[in-house]
């Protein structure tokens, strides 16, 4: 099917505004009469709160407030909201700290300067107790307890099973046992968190912040300040990154309102880089025991794995996590049994949670570093062993998943191929792949929110222009031009009648948000829908018009009302509008659409997949790696805007490649010991890879037009095609992250002293 | 403590203000003047958002103290426009999606635009290099490199644009 | 002889002792963890050593109970 | 945040040493001030008074003579070392150095005396220069002296410089023939400075044995050193696999590094061990072709 809006060349429709410096983000908010705020922050990784004495604080001039947790109404508050009992953190807390860098108090002054002096003059008494920092000591008999009355300090447990697990295993012929530990990784957003709060007397709350889901944050905000939701309004109109680090409620977020309500004036606060580091969350590290058995022609029967991840001191997105790691572990494979337990293990750490890819990048590593060793261990080739168990259209995840489109096996074609066309590599040289998969948005509603997950309107003005109205995220993936595209393909006009409003909860419908590759496959779905309903308005007149032979559709394209039998007869778009709106008393045409997933299965209406091969150079004396190539064949369903979904998949690359060689957090008693981008190492333009993308046509019935995910699955291969090409190149395999040089010469080393034996 | 007269150029106006010497440039620009196309990403000279031209030299203005250029010229990403066009290499960057999230991007914008005022026809890997001091998160940079490519090819001089 | 789950008197296909440890860990509820705490054992340090050790000692350790059971 | 200072901007040289002997540890000089600013704004440094040398005239020069060798200006930027044909022809490892010293930027803005200055034994500039026997000139308001590099760091962050001197001038004798020097750094981005860094230069006899050698290390010890018991081991000897590993063994045993976040003390012993090898077989054989 031919489109005239889809899949072409379309430029950002909030390019010019970000490359001329005019795009405003929160960091830039400026009100009069603003104060900033400043946050003082627990320099011990576990104590009680004996007491804090801001008296000192309150009389250096220029300080209009200090609030602690007395100040707030002390509600425990998570985005679980649906458990009580995952809800487990108070931002400002009452009792004790729990993780180094925790807010204990918040300050208001005339200057950012005043505010950070003040904190120095408030006074905290701390009782310090035991602290407790990786999950393996958390679980043993009397380890400290993280939150009181949780036993052995477990969090969430997860069970996914399916099939006969003991049978699968034995009808294999050969079962293989592995360790993995996969590192934590910072979310690291250019903009960091930050909060303009502006309270009126009035009793209405305007919050100016750099998140992911406005609707989110002013739910949870009227939780914890006691507000009408509706008395709320978040704007977001320019979020530097997110990268699932920002849709939940936030220090910069609570501690400005909390502020702002005590003073009816304006606070701003801003994030340092360190305190971006230290004290917002991460993604989550976890132990991974993975144990598979296969058939001796590589048919994957069972795989029995373990998982222990490090929860940090609160729940937050950390319990889905934990479910998604061990669902897309399995992933995109078919096996006869399949049973995973998950433990989410509290410590006296920086929390951890949700991170593109959602727990699935260290589920695949595991699972795709294994996979290479099997094929290895039984001398089958390792793209043939990936065919052999590959889901394909319409498998079923027993009890899990329907998959209903599934390009995997051409991906796999297409990454042979390549691999064969590089030839004889160089010494030290290696290609390693990775297939993955992901989801398009979660169907699971922890949030409880009464709302359709997606909402869209689409309103048609006297000159043809077109505002539409979405709940739907921006957050540098493009949201806002993929909505225009959709909106501007189902209606029959072009981009440029569009014009895009979101990340205003006063203005745009309820809309879960971005975050696990929602927003195309569900907003669009609504964004489709509301203009569906506003095109069928006008074809109404359109028809009474033309006055066709009843057995005639009507379509719009182009900005051409015509008769979809006969193009050649129509009628001009604006012309079509014109008579409309006075046909209908003057009123602009309204669509409306909305859009929540049912009977899809327990985890996601539909699913992308794909297969990386990543070519790297490998210096054996230091174990110095260097990224050559990166090659991906990519089923996101029918690509909706060819230059973001380019952008997505190479940023997807610098940072799952980071996470798979560069980028770790390492600790020391609870104190992260890289809090800046100096010590912190992240991918610069030196050390990218040249990339290419093979887009893979197939269309998914449950999206917009077919689309389906597109740039946060690609975060899930990457680290172990690294660690594959590694293990082509030199014949190692490094099971911890990330894969630095030390490790990959203490490897070398190992397999000296094992060939020498 | 007393304050400085500074005498600065931005964007080709002239602005006398008085400042704290300890005043960086950034804080100067963004702050004082209000250009917050400039922005700031680290307090370790590391990111490069706030990347400024200092008499047509890439300098990250958070590293600067605004004192010390008194009486120089200093151009940020409002400044690149002439005459209400956008200059080529903000062309390139819509056409080749060179930014996301966009808020790196007036600093790359800026070291992009000195470096290839200082060379014209450069390697992809001397573009890569032009731009190293500059963190994005977003897009993984190869799309900035095809970007600062297509000008240095000439594919958005005047008389083609 | 073919075990028997000493909580819930499940079968495994193969009926050796070790497929049922296996069972007893998968299962994992609270009936199936009780048992393991009446042995003087604890479920959680079991499954610990498992998924950090090398080898299958956590399940060795119980299949010989599961035996021992069996037997009285 | 920075805590306040006087501000003091000198036009001449003479200007800026009156005001630093003055005002000695009362006051601190920024020059293109990167570190500096970075420290203050962590409240580890703090100072009364500020003087500002970046504009100082006649601090900002490259120039080369057959006899007196390669001479540059305090307060001359790395971009323009990196630019300068100049040194591009007559000191190649300087250019090269300086091309993978940080990024353009940073590059744009700091200076040569300023980075020997602040000591940072991770600095770039100073093994290289170390090998090339380089040495710097600095000054008070009552005198001026000549400092070799080899002697001019005495500790962590520490300098030979009195508390009113201040680097004004690097000089670097002229290569002798038959010699050759080469410097690489080990790191994850190329922007970064060195996890180790290694710098030698080798000069050869008539007969392709080794004269003298000169092996500086970065970033293996609390201060950029000389590995001196490398260099014995090379002085008469031939290239051969068997005097680089010995060499390369005597350079990680003297070296002195620390075990942090990013290599274990280990691994950056095996570093130097590699590097040194590396460098002193490159330098030896570029040495050998350079009659």
């Amino acid at each position: 099917m031919k489109y005239n809006v889809i899949n072409t060349h379309v430029h950002n429709i909030d390019g010019i505004a970000k490359v001329t410096g005019r795009a405003t983000y929160t960091f830039d908010v400026k009100i009069p009469g603003m104060l900033y705020g400043k946050i003082l922050r627990s320099p011990h990784p576990h104590a009680r709160i004996v007491n804090i004495d801001s008296s000192k604080a309150m009389e250096l001039m220029g300080v209009k407030a200090v609030v602690t947790g007395k100040d707030t109404l002390g509600v425990k508050q998570g985005i679980w909201r649906r458990y009580s009992e995952l809800c487990d953190e108070q931002i400002l807390p009452l009792e004790k700290v729990r993780y180094i860098g925790e807010p204990v108090a918040a300050v208001a002054a005339v200057t950012e300067e005043i505010a950070e002096q003040a904190l120095d003059l408030i006074e905290v008494d701390y009782e310090v107790l035991p602290a407790v920092y990786e999950p393996m000591e958390a679980i043993k008999k009397g380890a400290p307890e993280v939150h009181e009355g949780v036993e052995r300090n477990i969090n969430v447990t997860r069970h996914i099973e399916w099939g006969d697990v003991e049978e699968a295993f034995e009808n294999s012929d050969y079962i293989r046992e592995d360790w993995f530990k996969c590192s934590g990784q910072a979310h690291m957003c250019m903009e960091t968190r930050c909060a303009v709060a502006s309270y009126t007397p009035e009793g209405k709350l305007t919050v100016w912040t750099s998140t992911q889901s406005p609707y989110y944050i002013q739910g949870l905000l009227s939780g914890v300040l006691g507000l009408r939701e509706s008395d709320i309004r978040v704007i977001a109109h320019y979020v530097g990154g997110g990268f699932g680090g920002k849709f939940e409620l936030d220090a910069a977020q609570f501690c400005s309102s909390v502020l702002s309500m005590k003073l009816s004036k304006p606070v701003k606060i801003v994030f340092s880089r360190e305190e971006d580091f230290i004290a917002t969350k991460r993604r989550t590290p976890m132990f991974y025991y993975v144990r598979t058995g296969v058939k001796k022609d590589g048919t994957f029967m069972a795989r029995e794995t373990r998982v222990f991840t490090d929860g940090g001191a609160y729940t937050g997105m950390g319990a889905t996590a934990l479910y998604l790691t061990g669902f897309f572990h399995s992933f995109p494979y078919k096996w006869a049994g399949y049973r995973y337990d998950g433990f989410r293990v509290y410590t006296n750490t920086l929390p951890s949670t949700s991170m593109r890819g959602f727990g699935a990048p260290q589920g695949m590593f595991c699972s795709e570093t294994q996979i290479d060793l099997i094929a290895r261990d039984l001398g089958i080739d390792r793209v043939e062993i990936r065919r052999k168990n590959a889901h394909t259209p319409n498998y079923e995840v027993p009890g899990q998943a329907t998959i209903a489109s599934c390009g995997l096996t051409e991906c796999l074609d297409k990454i042979e191929e390549w691999i064969k066309s590089r030839g004889d590599l160089p010494p030290n040289r290696g290609i390693g792949i990775s297939s993955y998969g992901f989801m398009s948005g979660g169907i699971f509603n922890w949030f409880d929110s009464p709302y359709s997950f997606s909402s869209a309107v689409v309103t048609i003005n006297y000159d043809g222009k077109v505002d539409l109205h979405v709940g739907c995220q921006e957050i540098g993936q493009g949201s806002n031009t993929t909505m225009a595209i959709i909106c501007a393909e189902e209606l029959g006009v072009r981009i440029e009648d569009i014009r895009v409003h979101s990340g205003d909860t006063a203005e745009c419908p309820p809309d879960l948000g971005a975050w696990g590759s929602r927003q195309t496959l569900m907003a669009g779905n609504a964004t489709k829908m509301a203009a569906a309903d506003a095109k069928r308005q006008l074809l109404e007149f359109a028809t009474a018009k033309i006055k066709p032979n009843i057995v005639y559709d009507l379509d719009i394209k182009d900005r051409w009302v015509h008769l979809v039998a006969r193009p050649e007869r129509g009628l001009d778009y604006f012309e079509v509008v014109k008579d409309a709106l006075r046909g209908k008393g003057g009123q602009r045409i309204v669509g409306r659409g909305f859009y929540t997933p049912h009977r899809k299965g327990m985890i996601s209406p539909a699913y992308s997949y794909g297969v990386q091969a990543l070519e790297i150079d490998v210096d054996p004396e230091t174990g110095k790696i260097k990224l050559v190539n990166c090659v991906t064949a990519h089923d996101c369903g029918q690509p909706i805007n060819p230059i973001g979904l380019h952008g997505q998949l190479e940023g997807a690359i610098s940072m799952a490649a980071g996470y798979g060689f560069l980028e770790d957090m390492p600790m020391e008693d609870g104190k992260i010991m890289n809090p800046n981008l100096v010590d912190y190492k992240i991918i610069r333009a030196t050390e990218m890879p040249e990339t290419e993308v093979f887009e893979i046509d197939t269309y998914e019935p449950e999206g917009p037009f077919g689309a389906k995910e597109a740039g946060e699955g690609l975060t899930n291969p990457t680290a172990a095609a690294l660690g594959n090409a590694l293990f082509d190149a030199l014949g190692i395999s490094v099971k911890q992250l990330p894969i630095t040089p030390e490790k990959v010469l203490n490897a070398l080393r190992e397999k000296k002293l094992e060939d020498n034996k | 403590m007393e304050k400085h007269l500074l005498r600065i150029t931005v964007n080709e106006q002239e602005y006398e203000l008085y400042i704290n010497p300890k005043a960086l440039l950034v804080e100067v620009i963004r702050d004082h003047l209000g250009f917050t196309g400039t922005k700031r990403g680290c307090e370790s000279v590391s990111c490069g958002a706030c990347t400024v031209m200092i008499d047509g030299m890439a300098v990250k203005s958070c590293s600067v103290l605004a004192m010390q250029v008194d009486g120089m010229n200093v151009t940020t990403s409002e400044g690149l426009e002439e005459k209400g066009q956008l200059h080529p290499i903000q062309k390139a960057f819509l056409d080749h999606g060179a930014y996301q999230c966009g808020f790196c991007t007036s600093g790359m914008l800026m070291s992009s635009k000195a470096f290839l005022d200082e060379n014209p026809n450069p390697t992809t890997h001397e573009i890569r290099e032009g731009i190293e001091g500059n963190l994005c998160r977003c897009t993984g940079y190869n799309s900035i490199v095809r970007a600062l490519d297509a000008v240095a090819k000439g594919n958005y001089r005047e008389d083609k644009a | 002889m073919s075990i028997k789950c000493p909580v819930c008197g499940k079968v495994a296909k193969t009926g050796s002792a070790i497929d049922c440890a296996r069972h007893m860990f998968g299962t994992g509820d609270k009936p199936h963890r009780a048992w393991f705490e009446s042995q003087g054992l604890s479920y959680i340090d079991l499954l610990l050593s498992q998924t950090t050790e090398p080898g299958n000692k956590a399940y060795i350790t119980v299949a010989e109970l599961i035996e021992k059971a069996n037997k009285d | 945040m920075i805590k306040d200072f006087h501000y003091l901007r000198p036009n001449t040289v003479g200007e800026a040493l009156d005001l630093i002997s003055q005002y000695k540890d009362d006051c601190k000089i920024i020059c293109g001030g990167q570190s500096l600013l970075i420290l203050m704004r962590q409240g580890l440094v703090a100072t009364d008074y500020l003087v500002d040398i970046k504009r100082v005239q006649g601090l900002n020069y490259i120039n080369f003579d057959t006899n007196e060798g390669l001479k540059m200006g305090a307060a001359t930027t790395h971009r323009a070392i990196e630019k300068s044909a100049l040194i591009k022809d007559k000191f190649k490892v300087l250019a090269d150095m300086e091309n993978n010293l940080a990024s353009i930027q940073v590059r744009n803005w700091g200076t040569i005396g300023g980075n020997l200055a602040h000591a940072d034994a991770a600095g770039d500039p100073a093994p290289v220069l170390m090998t090339l026997g380089a040495s710097v000139k600095v000054g008070s308001a009552d005198d001026t002296r000549i400092i070799s590099l080899d002697q001019f760091y005495v500790g962590l962050f520490e300098t030979a410089l009195k508390e009113d001197e201040i680097v004004l001038e690097v000089q670097v004798p002229v290569p002798a023939s038959r010699s050759a020097a080469v410097y690489e750094k080990f790191n994850l981005l190329q922007s970064d400075q060195g996890i180790i860094a290694v710098a030698a230069s080798m000069t050869l006899n008539g007969d392709s044995t080794c004269k003298e050698a000169r092996i500086a290390l970065g970033n293996a010890a609390p201060t950029t050193m000389r590995a001196r018991k490398a260099e014995q081991t090379l002085v008469g000897g031939k290239l051969d696999d068997g005097l680089l590993e010995a060499a390369g063994l005597a350079a990680s045993e003297e070296a002195d590094p620390i075990s942090d976040i990013h290599a274990s003390e280990d691994y950056r012993r095996h570093l130097v061990k590699v590097l040194t090898m590396r460098m002193v077989k490159k330098a030896w054989e570029q040495a050998a072709i350079s009659a």
